[in-house]
């Protein structure tokens, strides 16, 4: 069942120095505050999974907490390079970045399989790339009915995964709407599950398009508005595509990425209370 | 048909790229040139064409170039928001999907695309590039695909550093091998010209150059000795109302910033 | 594209003598008006697909117009047995009915492959069941990373597939809402896509819990009002839980199934124009 | 506590079958018995119980009893309705369910069951049964099953003719060894008592009388020489307040048809 809790004490009792962890949203309600919060406490040594590792990555990777990226599209959405992302798997800055990389294709299916709790999951894909060769998470299996070999990738359970969502109960149920990604499928192979909201409501409307996840399969709720900002929450806030193009300076070097996380998000004025 | 000289190699392979989409019920759509394409198209040659992003979204009917492919008008003008494997398994796998339209970091004389990682010479670290993303499985499993990405030899190249998206691989045959559903590349347009697989050898050849380029530029810009199709044709200029239409799409984008 | 169609004559076009026919529904929106629709005009020899027949393949089982059945639950729900479907497997009336049989996980997973154009799908199903041993569409694959045998059962792509739903616009594009099933999957994995609708309406208004398939993966639409009864359209009717029950004595009896088929679906009458 | 001697034998399985889902967090219900008691739990000692049923409804809070899985107000009352590949793959093979709760035609000593076929003697067709529904991987998947279902010879069997769904297989350890993440049927709740694997041999034994009831009369009910606990308990009679809600469950399901 869900609490309700601050960020500060869901993040400290969910995420561990070691974890493999989830922050879902693809391009909609990625959930910074709690990567913020991640930084903040420190939490180091994550594997970190994610479609597409955005800025969100980026800042992880850069404050040097990150051991370990599966992905499948590391870019700045419409912008350009990560390079916090790029120094770290180029010149090992702050620290050397491994990688399990895949498609998306993969990846989807890779949660696919995670919350099926299946150990592995079966796609027409990777054939003719030489991703498969750079990974031990993709192999492949024979059709038992026409002989056709596929590719097979493994099962990916995250320790916790973390999303944002538009909307709780005081019960801890959730309600996510617009573009839902593969969130329902992070949140269900995790172990543990984290979910900031932008709001409580006294009841869950259905809406079209609303995936909801009932209370019990979430561990914490915690509600931060805005928490998705620079992304952002259909229905409560809009994508500030300038912070993403202003971000490419900033990332760009080691300096000035340094000291805008000092400046806005390790200090105790930027944590969510 | 009204012409105008006042245009961009960029905007003649905007509008050669949205014109490739042409009698498409559907498009698998990356992100930068080939959203701008597809938008374009919809909004001149093919009125009705079905826009799919891979966030999720079907018959999106964006006013304005997204700056990704999660934004929120995406969602807001579809048809259908899908979830994002459902995109994947059901409607990308499954075969639903006529046209894939993809840029590309580096492509070779195969229309093999790379976007992982480029080598940058000796002593230097493997130069690290944003990764696969949709790619793979939309060139295997779209209808056929579309290129669009400027010339040069930096990404037109003799040999790819990695193969992240197979094209024709080596040469005919190597798909239907491999058993990809696809017809594979069919154009790569470029800011000089279009260049088109050879039926014979799958190997990408020069077919048309846009206006006022030479085929000596194209192949100065081109990593790999160019060969040209038997007749070299000329792209149409862009009409006053492409160009109009790309311009106010271009327009509408910035505003987003 | 689908196109707007009578329901007698995208039949016609769209079902043929011999097709293996998916007519989908959970319960809710099962296409009754089509299959009768079926019987006026004989379609015969065919492999029907269903998870739970129902009612509706209990008329089309006893109309002699089926070879095959493909299934994971065979009962009138709530009722009892489907007593025409007993009938043409213990007695071979009017004709012997092969069967292809699974369990509910298998079936859908089934639909799964065959909208995802795979050879198969993989559970964690069919252990120490006898269900495997009668089946050719039931076997076994390795997970290449954990070693662990499971279940694989073969893709199901109908020729054809049927359902109901409740609007379509004038482009047919279909909107369904409500307890969905596994209509989009039995959909998209099939060859030929047959919609019945409660009502044509200038636009779609996105739904909680609708499922849109647009006017491409659609061959023809035919406005139904009505199409499910028995069943229901959640919005429009009601499940009419007395017929269910009176079905029970009419399939009991050969002679007066035979009636009733003759007089509410043999007649002129009882066409949809 | 109160109450009452005015209850049938029916009344008294499905009470018992309702205070089995105590502390249980989600269940998924079969149609048919398993519906009245889950239903019945819900309205006594589980109001917080999450009914989950194949249809693909989640926390479904229906205020009469369903006469199939399908009806309009499970959707209507659900807290999420979930395609049923979802509901099977993510929901039940995910282990998300405590318990699941079934009926069957036949059950045999290891509470393994069939609802396929039965044979009916010499000379005659094998009589068909509905066939597996859900039953296979929800007895696979969730945390425990239990079952519910009428006492007769005819109901427990020496040998099923049929195995659809695996209880306990031929003794201890063969849930295991198939890789079956559950832990299998825990109870069998009929019109007579209760039976439960015994630790030991996984076989079922009587551990529960309803009152009035004898050990002799739950053996000439069972097709195989039924062992008893060591101690045979009684239940508890249905409180009025149980039965209250079970009659008032009953009768606005009657209403709806």
């Amino acid at each position: 069942m869900a609490d309700i809790r601050s960020l500060h004490d869901a993040v400290a009792d969910l995420v561990h120095d070691g974890d493999t962890l989830a922050m879902e949203g693809f391009t909609h309600l990625i959930p910074y505050a709690a990567a913020h919060e991640i930084i903040r406490q420190d939490i180091t040594d994550l594997t970190l999974a994610r479609m597409t590792p955005d800025v969100i990555y980026d800042q992880l990777i850069g404050a040097g907490l990150v051991k370990k990226l599966i992905f499948s599209w590391g870019g700045n959405p419409g912008v350009g390079s990560l390079h916090r992302f790029r120094d770290a798997v180029e010149n090992g800055w702050p620290r050397p970045l491994e990688l399990d990389e895949h498609s998306h294709a993969g990846m989807a299916n890779r949660y696919v399989a995670g919350a099926s709790r299946l150990p592995f999951a079966v796609l027409r894909g990777y054939r003719g790339s030489d991703l498969a060769t750079r990974t031990d998470t993709v192999s492949s299996v024979t059709c038992p009915f026409t002989g056709e070999e596929l590719a097979a990738v493994a099962a990916l359970n995250p320790d916790v995964t973390v999303i944002h969502a538009q909307q709780a109960d005081r019960d801890g149920n959730v309600q996510l709407w617009g573009l839902t990604g593969v969130q329902k499928e992070a949140a269900l192979a995790a172990g543990r599950v984290l979910v900031t909201v932008e709001e409580i409501v006294d009841e869950l409307t259905p809406r079209p398009g609303g995936v909801v996840l009932p209370t019990w399969v979430i561990d914490a709720c915690a509600v931060v508005p805005g928490g998705a900002h620079p992304s952002y929450a259909s229905g409560y806030t809009v994508r500030d595509n300038a912070f993403y193009q202003a971000w490419d300076p900033i990332a760009r070097d080691r300096d000035a990425f340094t000291q805008w996380l000092d400046t806005n998000v390790r200090t105790e004025g930027a944590a969510v209370r | 048909m009204t012409t105008t000289e006042d245009f961009t190699h960029d905007e003649l392979m905007e509008v050669n790229a949205a014109r490739a989409l042409a009698g498409a019920r559907t498009c698998f759509v990356g992100i930068g040139l080939p959203s701008t394409a597809a938008n374009l198209a919809r909004n001149t040659v093919n009125p009705k064409l079905v826009l799919i992003y891979e966030s999720g979204t079907i018959g999106s009917k964006p006013t304005r170039l997204p700056l990704s492919i999660g934004d929120g008008e995406l969602a807001e003008t579809a048809d259908a928001v899908v979830p994002v494997p459902e995109m994947f398994n059901y409607w990308l796998q499954g075969g639903r999907i006529d046209v894939g339209f993809l840029g590309a970091a580096q492509v070779d004389r195969f229309a093999n695309i790379n976007t992982t990682v480029v080598e940058r010479g000796p002593g230097k670290p493997e130069g690290r590039l944003p990764g696969a993303g949709g790619a793979p499985e939309i060139a295997s499993n779209c209808g056929k695909v579309l290129m669009v990405l400027r010339h040069s030899t930096r990404n037109f190249v003799r040999k790819l550093d990695f193969v992240t998206t197979l094209g024709h691989g080596s040469g005919p045959g190597d798909r239907k091998e491999l058993g990809m559903p696809g017809a594979g590349p069919v154009a790569v347009i470029t800011d000089l010209g279009i260049l088109r697989p050879d039926p014979a050898t799958a190997e990408l050849v020069l077919t048309e150059l846009h206006p006022g380029v030479t085929v000596e530029q194209v192949r100065a810009a081109t990593g790999w000795e160019l060969k040209t199709a038997d007749t070299v044709g000329v792209t149409e200029p862009p009409t006053a109302a492409e160009l109009a239409a790309l311009r106010a799409l271009k327009a509408a984008g910035r505003d987003q910033a």
